[in-house]
């Protein structure tokens, strides 16, 4: 299958990056303009782990977890800050050549254990009793909880998501409770990383939220420096999402950023706003504020929910 | 006859699963990006190919393995009923445009068991956006389709290309065609009506595939797409007729044209959240199918 | 040829049919029974019944996966992670089976089936058109208005946000001059809405049901009180509430506390031991009971505790 | 017959390819893990989905059957003129009725 591997080593090469403070901005351009690269949307889809700047210790297992969940064969490159784009632009390159000519793949990190002992519990050996009893195949089921929007008694799924989630501002984790697509409870575990103020340029905010509305191409030609050419970019989004007093809602702060201007107003408490949303508005309404302003206003709520406990 | 009829539907598909690949690449440089020359959905594809397949906790895995094939058995089904020159078609079905809206229905099936098999987060979540958007987008599709079939007095696609020897249901219907966009975008998973997939759930159904059961999707994907364009071809633009040219030449020319027509509406227009969408579905685009049907009957009479 | 099709198709029903008592998931269930419908709709389109067959497998798609998500939705263990059996009642199923299995097998066998062949060419589907239109014109416009009576219930059984609030506060229509009586019919036993608990319009309904339809159902209501676990009030047209200074303290309380007690600090201290004691009541017969129409029944019958 | 060795070979030969390509090889856990962006779930993802346009779907299939009507009547159309005309206007007339309850009833959204 040698004709196989060397026309796959003329790919593009599938990358997902794990972006570490202070990189945001750069790896989007990487990107919007390095030729055969291609930010895959999760890691199944990716060879290449980008880990892009530094990554906080808190951070590590959630590395190694995400490591662990590219299919082989994987590979990890770190971009340090100070490494020029064309330089790891070519190392990427070169490294998908090798995988793709049957070099090694990496080892997991983490060990080849479910996350709860399962094998031979239960009558039939699922790891479970009765209906919903035991953990079945390793994991608990779901249980029932009253919805916030219509009272029905349905499941709850309750997960972390991030800090390398490719919808959310990297580093931020979220402890998230699901009913649906429904967020009915949401809690910051961490916040997300410091990023230098290029990040905030109204250019790379619009094209994070044009991403978010199916715009790939036009996110990656406002990541250039021109204007978006699509349709219904504003109409896309939801009015009155994310409005906050002296802020505007999601679209205002859309517009300011498509004709150029830094938006003004800064949200109390973001993480409040997001039960009784559908995902995809959640992910639209964090989008909507820029990364410094999202950490900042996060942090801050953080402070003030320490005081009174 | 039947069988070379077929070994010809075979190879059209696979040269159509090519060029909507290409088309796919070649888009970019709308945008001021780089074309990929026509060799890149093959390099591409192998990229796919020479890579694991990730199995997940727990998962449907007849159906994880089988979502793909129903997908593309669906979009050569639907493919077979086309005709590929005036009074020929692989299935001469009385009834092509219900077989149709059957595989479409299937289709929504096969993308929500896509993203319920793997027993993962964003996949379920892609699931359940589709099938809530994909069912009602079937209802504009059987308005459009039986406008169609109206002046023909034949639900037939035979009798629906030969309907329209004086004017194309172009002309006719002007409507008709962006209307049926929208249900080749569901259908084949593009962009403002891909709520099987986004960034914001990670790729959707997809989130958690890899290696050759990527591969399989995708190229059931662009089957769909050639199977659409195909059946638009056909009902909007007169399918084989033309002049001097043979037939299966002027469907092979008109498919590729819808094919583009659907990459480009796919790719330049922004998706709204799901339940926005599912609003304009009913309040705006279902009123307009109806009125739609309602002039076409009109002109028809 | 065609008998040896029929056949096959027919086993393959059958066998799918068996499937669906026999798989554990609920999909599968849901989409073995389309494939059985399938197949019977492959033997309509062998018996020169082209529309009919096609037409089985579009509805039945449809509604199979219609099914397959509400079954999902309110089934125990819906993905079958733990073994289960989807067989109850064995005695009484073994018996309504055999007597419909003999009774159909009956009609079939006794009944004198017509044996006149469509002549090849014959256009059914504009036989069928002609006979909507004709004989059976009073049969179609009766299927409209019963689809209208379906859609109709379906909304009024399963829909909680109506025009005028939600449907398990009475959801009534406002005065008809401003500060009257809601014009239109009362509920049998008095809505929630109006009861006297003024400025909290919704919280007399402490007694309605079930303690968590509150928690949800207030929601509208409350948006500027900042109680419910800290969510700031999401109106339905995706509009975010602006989380006022009040939302601070009360927000981490673990959610998983009793909604009663919930309910306590949301409400003013008036307004606590009431609530309360009407909000636990019904709590003691809450089973999990995800039936969406099951709010209304509940909702009133428990009115009357409250008022 | 045609018709159904169509499907049939259509089908049988999409299965075929999926079988032969893909091999789901079991994974290590922590390979197989669902993915969160370095997050961890509680639990299963399989759960008693809450799919909020669920009044919509009940409405949807009411609709969809009557559609299904809607094709017969398309074949004899021009045939029968104005009374089929007439006919499906009222039938059709009816059941907007019922979308324009599920409309002010603000049953086309997420729950």
């Amino acid at each position: 299958m040698s004709w196989l591997r060397t026309l796959a080593a003329g790919a593009a090469a599938p990358i997902y990056p794990s972006i570490g403070a202070g990189m945001l901005a750069e790896v989007e351009q990487l990107f919007a303009s390095a030729p055969g690269l291609r930010r895959a949307a999760s890691p199944r889809d990716a060879a290449l782990l980008l880990v892009a700047g530094d990554i906080p210790a808190e951070a590590r297992p959630a590395l190694d977890r995400l490591h662990d969940q590219l299919p082989h064969p994987r590979r990890t490159l770190a971009w340090k800050a100070g490494e020029p784009s064309t330089q790891i632009s070519a190392r990427l390159n070169e490294a998908w050549r090798d995988l793709a000519h049957g070099a090694p793949s990496e080892p997991d990190r983490l060990p080849d254990e479910p996350p709860n002992p399962w094998r031979g519990i239960g009558p039939h050996g699922q790891g479970g009793k009765g209906m919903m009893g035991g953990t079945p195949r390793g994991r608990p089921m779901a249980m029932t909880g009253a919805d916030i929007r219509d009272g029905l008694e349905l499941d709850r799924y309750t997960a972390r998501v991030g800090p390398f989630a490719p919808m959310l501002p990297p580093g931020l984790t979220l402890e998230l409770t699901l009913q649906g697509d429904v967020i009915v409870e949401a809690h910051v575990l961490s916040l997300p990383f410091p990023q230098p103020e290029e990040a905030d340029l109204p250019a790379l905010c619009a094209a994070r939220m044009l991403r978010l509305l199916g715009l790939e191409g036009a996110a990656d030609r406002m990541t250039r420096g021109h204007a978006p050419r699509a349709a219904w970019i504003r109409g896309a989004v939801p009015a009155g999402l994310g409005a906050w007093p002296g802020a505007g809602d999601a679209r205002d702060r859309l517009d300011a950023w498509l004709s150029g201007r830094q938006e003004g107003g800064a949200p109390r408490d973001p993480a409040r706003a997001l039960p009784g949303l559908e995902w995809h508005e959640a992910t639209l309404l964090l989008a909507s504020f820029a990364p410094g302003t999202l950490r900042r206003a996060l942090a801050e709520a953080q402070d003030l929910q320490e005081i009174p406990a | 006859m039947s069988v070379l009829l077929a070994a010809g539907v075979l190879v059209a598909l696979a040269l159509g699963i090519w060029l909507g690949a290409w088309f796919d690449r070649l888009a970019p440089a709308l945008e001021g990006g780089r074309a990929a020359g026509p060799m890149a959905p093959l390099r591409d594809w192998a990229a796919l190919l020479i890579r694991d397949q990730a199995e997940t906790e727990a998962p449907d895995r007849m159906n994880r393995l089988l979502a793909p094939a129903w997908y593309l058995a669906l979009a050569a089904i639907g493919l077979s009923v086309v005709p590929v020159a005036e009074g020929l078609a692989l299935w001469h079905s009385p009834v092509g445009i219900v077989v149709w809206g059957s595989c479409e229905a299937l289709i929504v099936i096969t993308v929500f068991l896509h993203g319920w098999s793997p027993n993962a987060p964003f996949p379920l979540i892609g699931a359940y956006r589709y099938a809530a958007i994909g069912l009602p987008v079937m209802l504009p599709s059987m308005f459009v389709l039986i406008a169609a079939a109206l002046p023909a007095e034949s639900l037939s696609l035979i009798a629906i290309v030969d309907s329209q020897r004086d004017s194309w249901n172009l002309v006719r219907q002007p409507l008709g065609l962006p209307l049926f966009l929208v249900v080749g975008l569901t259908l084949t998973l593009r962009g403002p009506l891909d709520f099987a997939g986004g960034v914001d759930i990670a790729g959707g159904t997809s989130a958690e595939e890899s290696g050759a059961g990527l591969f399989l999707w995708q190229v059931a994907r662009l089957a769909t797409l050639v199977a659409f364009s195909a059946l638009a071809a056909a009902v909007f633009l007169g399918g084989p007729l033309g002049p001097l040219l043979p037939g299966p030449v002027w469907l092979a020319l008109k498919t590729a044209l819808v094919m583009a027509l659907t990459v480009l509406a796919g790719r330049l227009i922004a998706r709204t959240t799901p339940s926005r969408m599912l609003h304009v579905l009913w309040v705006w685009l279902l009123p307009l199918s109806f009125a739609h049907l309602a002039v076409s009957g009109m002109v028809a009479l | 040829m065609t008998d040896l099709a029929i056949i096959l198709l027919a086993l393959f029903g059958v066998w799918t049919g068996w499937r669906v008592f026999r798989v554990d998931s609920m999909v599968r269930a849901s989409f073995a029974l389309m494939l059985s419908f399938i197949a019977t709709a492959g033997i309509g389109l062998l018996l020169s019944a082209p529309y009919i067959g096609v037409a089985t497998v579009f509805m039945m798609a449809v509604e199979m996966l219609v099914m397959a998500i509400f079954m999902v939705m309110f089934m125990m263990n819906p993905a079958g992670l733990n073994p289960m059996s989807m067989v109850h009642q064995h005695r009484l199923s073994i018996g309504a089976g055999v007597v419909a299995f003999a009774g159909l097998g009956a009609a079939v066998l006794l009944s004198d089936l017509p044996d006149s062949p469509v002549a090849p060419g014959t256009d059914v589907v504009a036989q069928l058109g002609f006979e909507l239109l004709g004989p059976s014109m009073l049969i179609f416009e009766t299927a409209g208005v019963t689809l209208l009576a379906t859609m109709l219930g379906a909304v009024i059984l399963s829909s909680r946000q109506g025009r005028f609030g939600m449907a398990d506060h009475g959801s009534r229509p406002p005065g008809l001059e401003p500060g009257g009586a809601p014009a239109g019919r009362r509920p049998e036993k008095g809505g929630g809405h109006g009861h006297g608990h003024g400025g909290h319009g919704g919280h007399g309904d402490g007694g309605h049901g079930r303690a968590s339809d509150d928690h949800g159902g207030e929601h509208r209501g409350h948006m500027s009180d900042g109680d419910h676990e800290g969510h700031a009030g999401y109106s339905p047209d995706g509009a975010m509430g602006a989380p006022g200074p009040e939302h601070g303290a009360t927000h981490r309380t673990p959610a998983k506390s009793e909604h009663g007690g919930e309910h306590r600090t949301a409400h003013g201290p008036g307004h606590a031991p009431q609530d309360q004691k009407a909000a636990d009541a019904p709590q003691e017969d809450a089973a999990p009971n995800a039936d969406p129409h099951a709010h209304h029944r509940k909702g009133t019958g428990h009115d009357g505790d409250d008022t | 017959m045609d018709a159904l060795l169509i499907i049939a070979a259509w089908t049988g030969l999409a299965a075929l390819a999926a079988w032969g390509m893909q091999r789901q090889a079991g994974a290590t856990a922590p390979l197989a893990a669902p993915f969160l962006g370095g997050g961890t779930p509680d639990t299963h993802a399989w759960q008693r989905y809450h799919f909020r346009p669920y009044t919509m779907a009940l409405v949807f299939i009411a609709f969809e059957m009557e559609m299904m009507f809607m094709y017969p009547w398309a074949v004899v159309f021009v045939r029968e003129g104005a009374k089929a005309l007439a006919e499906m206007g009222m039938f059709l007339g009816i059941l907007s009725v019922g979308l324009l309850y599920g409309w002010r009833e603000g049953i086309f959204r997420w729950q």
